[in-house]
């Protein structure tokens, strides 16, 4: 077959793929959220990571600040 | 006497070629705009180094038994390196503000045009008699329009070793390049009224919505696109340890210790594709100017659809994000708020524009698993 | 329209089994009890998504070149994976209050019935008829009352890889459930007033002690039973790097990033055997039943051993502690405290129960080397 | 043989030799320990780990803790 | 009763040999100055253990499919743990003393001597009739005096694998030696006035020359000596990625989890060399005084060059900073210092010392170059 | 041939490499220094690793000092 042919054809094929793909997806996670918001909504959401041990590099980079603080305005 | 020969004739003077002096000068030309420019240090530093070793002749370091040969074969011919990286990557990412918007994922596919329009240039080039590419070969090019890195290592790994030195070279160099390419083609399509909209604020996501999209992301793949399944679903994996908070020392590992020492050999080993004998050669011009297209391309059609989209619904939606639809996370995201500022010095457009970054993604993967699927063989 | 009908025969919706699709709800549940009920969580969560993985027809990761098919065969069929997951463990292992209170090795000891009990139900299963496991199965089914995840997947890996999945997944969810599991037998075999026994304070160990008992370990297992050597000279040697204090660099490595890979890939390996051809058999109801069993019968001989104790010495051992003696570390220490708490809160047996526990660890690895080395070939 | 047999066969030589092998680690545990202290006694038991550099977790969480009293009492 | 002669045939108290004991006794004994001497403890630990498992009889560790046989075959065989090492090592290299001062680069050089005179003393013992080595045995003998381990190990695993275990413990241990064995040479070939030389304070090395260094380095030895490319050319990538600035999260994980990995598998490997049929050989003592004679050598040649370089020219050199020049970083260069103090309390030489112990590595791989191509096959 | 004479070959050969490399390195290294500090002379040396996300180790322990001196001080 002439390869441009074989090139239009995945084209479509490929970029049909895609959009149905991403358009069920979508669909999907729309009603994943709805069904999720109803059934299970979380109040306080829980930032990732919140379950991790040890401070994470945001607390130590909060601790570092408030002695910077501290210190600044000390004596 | 002869023992001075011998160490003479051994020697890299007496070995190299013009092609070897070359390429080293142009990995040495990588190195600096990774050092000096910070274009992508993190890939091109190491496959720039991998490079120069790789044209040390006599050194037989891409070769053979040589460390940087038995990496590729280990790490990239098995497709486990690629697969790794994006393993971290998920881990690295937030779908929060794609989960907030999920209209966006259009846009991530819109941009995804890139890849198949290249392709066919590539056809096209070889029609004319300009280069001699074949399906498979022109397959391996066009992903380089999915701006993501592992993704065009992973399918030009399966469906062109040949080409993947040039490929993952343009791939990580566009994306490097984003900040200077879209630029240009996202004024040029959009009037500046439409660059100053304003995006309604995005609503909070929910815990157990983030945890379970990485599960509806792998199902519905499976289902839909088994040949897609690897790439996504270990990068649905790592996002799943990232999100589901019970994991947190693997998901903590796997986007630092783990994604760094693969990215190191990753980089060497994509670098021992970089040998003079296989990347001079004309096919690789043809390679670095329909990845420069493919760039082009998935950005403008990222930001027209994004147009279209205004036509079809209620909620406007700025238009410069459909170029971050391209993914070259997340780069691509900065560049659609800068340009946004400039037209609304109010207009933050950097968490809107993380959705269809991140989409992108997902569209680019979706896209390999075709490629792969129909063009493999 | 050809490419049409293409990508529908490769789809997973137009391959899925029902088989597949039973297992891969299975593997769900197997994240919902992770995620949310933290379930063994580290191995749960990458068990079960490499449950899945495994289970999307057309992907072929789990078979062939696939990563998690290869993870298996590099990192389990050579038993590297669960060495080094040994070794992890033994530089997160105190063994300060096994040393202080050498004693509780006996409980340790007599909990490992659960192993050899559950070998011998597994073979009268069969004399029955209802299964058919053969030797070398019954005894890797036995392990699981090891209640230790690498040992029974070495195990496992040796002598019945075929069941190696149904094993691990048996082994990792009871020792989620030692809460659920344990309390019960300890209260039906204990008086209440033998569960409010107080313990004497243990004696401190110095550092020269904590740095020679794995030395003493290792030899003494190379000395009796080499079979057992690779798993305990791995934990060993772990022990000895956490204790030594001069390569604390190492020994930090070894219980961070390099567990938490190993983990990971040993997680998705182990996946990998949750393909629905391999196990959705009956054999595999066996396992579960058995595993419990396994579980049930080890804890019951731990308490009856330390009441047989209380009787033979003079300073008195509370019961309780005995259950610990399966291992599940830490969990079935903590399960030991807490159901001494019910009986006299004024009882802190956490310290005490961790002797037992870890020497549980030894005694299953002593075990893993009897059976290896007799029922194996 | 009869599977059973080899069974029951297994079981006793496996808890045989786990018991046994038990018993030996406790008498050359005891005798270690009492060797030990007699000959190597460390009077300061340096906690493992003593030699890490930088501050571990424990440490960093101590920080954190520290400055978190601080703060909470500050004006 | 089967069962029980079956466990005692297989019990390592009924197969040990008289070797195996003796090499276990030695390896107690190398863990011993690991730990309460602090002799190189991150190999010594590693290796002595691995020396223990190897010498279990029946474990099989070392042996066929056994897990540290295995380490050596992928790691040490191929070549890659050394190299890795190196990058390693090349990432916590800092070069500014020496790009300071490059003169000192000659002192790197000189201390070379003790490699090539260890070499010809293997030939002369041979000649004599004392021991039997080949060419290639004397060539990764007299790399001991390289003072550098993975050099050390890499020569030897290409050059006589069959003498690795015992070249890897005398590089190692006489590394860890270096504060006896140096000072007593460098005092004889010294005067005190010699030694209380001050030297002139370096200058500052600016940001630029840092990261370009490393590249003219890889390039000038790929152009003379690709032999030594590997090695070197891990070693400036290692160095590149700690000095561009531009990739600090893989050169942190390089010189922390990367480094320490390997090591503890570069270390079991060559543990796995320690078995007591290849180790208690006439050949083991040979080289331990061979080796022991080339870092005395290496030190001499050192100091003297340092000497001979004050009379042609102009700004003094404190000769012991010569001794530096074997590398064994950063032992040979505290050496240097405190032996300075000794003669002058003002005298800090330290930094002016770290010129040469760089040069050492440079120059000790440059040596392993030359040997490798000149005496390999 | 003799190996004796083989030795003294590889000797030769050795020793004149390692100082040919190492003297051209330390030309080349000159020269190096001299066009770097001409053509791209940086007055402020960043130290390597200014680049690095989050605290260093040394800003942590530096932190912790900080932490224990006010402690030390305080009432
Ligand atoms: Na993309
Ligand atoms: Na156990
Ligand atoms: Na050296």
């Amino acid at each position: 077959m002439n390869p441009i042919l074989q090139g239009v054809e995945l084209m479509l094929a490929g970029m049909g793929t895609v959009f149905a793909f991403l358009t069920l997806l979508v669909l999907s996670t729309l009603l994943m959220s709805r069904l999720v918001l109803r059934f299970a909504p979380d109040a306080v959401v829980p930032p990732p990571g919140a379950d991790a041990h040890g401070p994470t590099e945001d607390e130590v980079a909060a601790i570092a600040a408030a002695v910077a603080h501290h210190r600044g305005r000390g004596p | 006497m002869e023992r001075l020969s011998d160490l003479w004739l051994a020697s890299g003077l007496y070995q190299m070629s013009w092609g070897q002096a070359v390429m080293i000068a142009v990995c040495l030309g990588l190195l600096y705009l990774a050092v000096a420019r910070r274009f992508e240090p993190l890939l091109l530093v190491t496959i720039g180094f991998g490079g120069i070793l790789s044209n040390l002749p006599g050194a037989e370091i891409a070769t053979g038994n040589g460390l940087l040969h038995l990496t590729y074969v280990v790490g990239i011919e098995t497709g486990a390196f690629p697969l790794i990286i994006f393993m971290g990557v998920g881990a690295m990412t937030d779908f929060g503000p794609m989960l907030a918007n999920p209209k966006t994922l259009f846009l991530g596919a819109a941009a995804q045009f890139g890849i198949f329009a290249t392709l066919l240039g590539a056809l096209g080039l070889s029609a004319l008699g300009w280069f001699d590419f074949s399906l498979q070969q022109a397959a391996a090019i066009g992903i380089i329009g999915g701006a993501d890195g592992p993704t065009a290592i992973y399918v030009a790994g399966k469906l062109a070793p040949e080409l993947l030195g040039a490929i993952a070279v343009a791939a990580y160099s566009y994306m490097a390049l984003v900040p200077l390419i879209q630029p240009p083609i996202m004024r040029a399509l959009t009037t500046a009224r439409e660059r100053a909209i304003e995006m309604r604020q995005l609503r909070t996501v929910s815990r157990v919505e983030r945890i379970v999209f990485p599960l509806l992301l792998v199902l519905l793949v499976g289902l839909m696109l088994p040949a897609a399944a690897p790439l996504l679903g270990m990068f649905c994996f790592g996002n799943l340890m990232r999100e589901c908070g019970v994991v947190e020392r693997l998901s903590d590992t796997t986007r630092n210790a783990l994604i760094n020492i693969v990215t190191i050999f990753l980089g060497l080993a994509v670098g021992s594709k970089l040998a003079a004998d296989a990347f001079l050669v004309p096919s690789t011009l043809g390679i670095l100017v329909l990845g420069m297209a493919a760039f082009a391309v998935g950005t403008a059609t990222g930001v027209l659809m994004a147009k279209l989209m205004n036509l079809l619904t209620r909620e406007p939606i700025n238009p410069l994000i459909g170029a971050a639809g391209v993914s070259a996370v997340p780069m691509a995201a900065r560049v659609a708020n800068r340009v946004g500022q400039e037209a609304n010095p109010h207009n933050y457009l950097l968490m809107h524009a993380m959705g269809p970054n991140v989409a992108g993604v997902i569209g680019s993967a979706v896209a390999a698993g075709v490629l792969i699927l129909l063009a493999g063989e």
